[in-house]
């Protein structure tokens, strides 16, 4: 039920991961708070989802931006557990930063309705009979030409344009973490959360995998126990 | 003809010829005046120039002649100018981080934006809307800031009269 | 704003924007007022520059802005010493561009060099290190070479002659 609900808002273009967060919250009416992030944080996940054509960088921040995410939701969620002061910064931090975002975005509109008035000063086209005096400078000899165009060439003849790689985009198969987290659990072939992470997995893909358990959890289909601050999260069928 | 008039009218000319910015320091070393000699003489073009079709701009102590704003809708059939391209949404917020914030870094503005803002500062310092400079606490880094060109784009006079200018500028300085 | 001011603001910004004589039939078709109107406007801009550093010349039924004739010999004095003997970074690399690329427009100057060339371009100009050949209805569009001039100052019968020419000349795949 509630993902369809989540599919009601229309979520125009955005410009990157801020953005799409920015236009989650404000399609709700709310402002820009801890709660707020927290209530938004399965829709932007779902959203990502949707994410076809993102380069790898881009990517990043929008897991960064996720793993902030989590974090205040396991809060939200799970109020019991400690969460480290540094976490609770990093809640603020988004915040602060979206609401940064959120200014510069509605100051830009501003120039907007300014550009479209399309009242434009004009510079006075160059004198058609302008008057060259010649002048050589001492410092351009053929050599030094060269040298300047060879360096050009260099940069941007020649050089390939280093295209992101897609090992990030492999990364973020979060259906399919989902679905294998499940499957795995529901079978019983894992019975802690640590089996089912690989040894190899980077911090961004812990962050993913925990948030397919976080969204199993939530749809109830698997249960799931801490035994402590860090201890391991033992999951079984629900 | 006075010392005053008589500089105000080559100033004047000059203007008119270079059809770019001139530096303040050009005209004051050039002409032998002074800061008050200056002011003088600029805001009396600029009287002369009011409601006229030809407008004094004055920018990051620089002065330049354009056209007023008002008559840019019937020039456009003589003119094609880059001014006149629409701006993308990420070319916008760019623009707003940079007039409000500057000078600032990629890093500030990349962080800002969320995204990696590479091509669409390349896109706007090659239409010549904003600038780059080095970065004077950190020479590997670029600082940028908005152009006159900008400023002639949305028909201003001076950047103060961006929106809500006073309300949310904040110039960052340069310690991150 | 009656309708006579109006376009005598709009008439005054285009003879500034020009750059050169501007048709009475040009202005009159475009602006649908009749040889009256004309001479009036052209008359109150007459007056309204009289005396002062620019001036309205009337010649063969066109009509120019041009700075007045008693600033001629101050503006090419500050002209040639504004010039210096050495050019910038800047401006050597974008010369560097023109002698491997020419003819080479601006718009491709600026995809090379990542940022705008205009002022640069003009500074050449009037150093006669490059020259343009103009199409006077698109600005960018001007494509720009090295004078004859200053290939003869660089010691070269001609442009080819520069260091490893014929190599960078096959790579000429940059076809924006």
């Amino acid at each position: 039920m509630e993902n369809t609900a989540y599919h009601h808002i229309k979520i125009s273009q955005f410009e990157g991961p801020l953005d799409l967060l920015l236009q989650l919250i404000e399609a709700k009416n709310m402002e820009i708070t801890v709660v707020s992030l927290s209530e938004v944080t399965d829709q932007y996940i779902s959203c990502l989802k949707d994410i076809k054509e993102v380069c790898s960088e881009d990517l990043a921040n929008f897991l960064s931006i996720i793993s902030s995410l989590i974090l205040i939701k396991s809060k939200a969620l799970l109020p019991i557990i400690e969460i480290d002061k540094d976490i609770l910064e990093d809640a603020d931090d988004l915040a602060r930063r979206l609401e940064e975002y959120r200014i510069v975005k509605m100051l830009g509109k501003k120039i907007q309705e300014l550009d479209k008035r399309g009242v434009i000063s004009f510079s006075r086209l160059a004198d058609k009979k302008l008057r060259s005096i010649f002048y050589p400078p001492r410092n351009a000899t053929a050599n030094v030409l060269y040298k300047y165009f060879d360096k050009i060439f260099k940069e941007i003849f020649v050089a390939p344009l280093v295209l992101p790689q897609k090992e990030l985009r492999e990364l973020i198969k979060l259906e399919d973490i989902i679905k294998d987290l499940a499957e795995k659990t529901q079978n019983g072939s894992i019975k802690n959360f640590s089996d089912f992470l690989n040894k190899d997995l980077s911090r961004l893909e812990i962050i993913v995998t925990f948030l397919a358990l976080l969204h199993l959890l939530k749809r109830k289909i698997i249960k799931a126990e801490q035994c402590g601050i860090f201890g391991e999260i033992a999951i079984s069928k629900f | 003809m006075n010392k005053i008039i008589g500089n105000k009218n080559i100033i004047e000319a000059l203007l008119f010829f270079s059809g770019e910015p001139v530096d303040f320091d050009k005209i004051k070393k050039r002409f032998k005046i002074n800061d008050n000699e200056l002011v003088e003489i600029i805001s009396e073009l600029k009287r002369d120039y009011e409601g006229r079709g030809v407008n004094i701009l004055e920018f990051e102590d620089t002065v330049e002649m354009v056209t007023s704003p008002d008559t840019a809708e019937f020039l456009s059939d003589f003119v094609k100018s880059e001014l006149q391209e629409d701006l993308s949404q990420a070319a916008l917020e760019t623009l707003a981080i940079i007039a409000y914030r500057e000078p600032v870094s990629r890093a500030q503005i990349d962080d800002i934006r969320g995204v990696n803002s590479t091509f669409i500062l390349r896109n706007l310092l090659i239409r010549g809307l904003i600038k780059r400079d080095n970065n004077p606490n950190d020479f590997r880094s670029f600082s940028y800031s908005i152009t006159l060109d900008f400023i002639k784009k949305l028909g201003l006079k001076e950047i103060k009269e961006l929106p809500e200018y006073e309300k949310y500028v904040r110039h960052v300085t340069h310690n991150k």
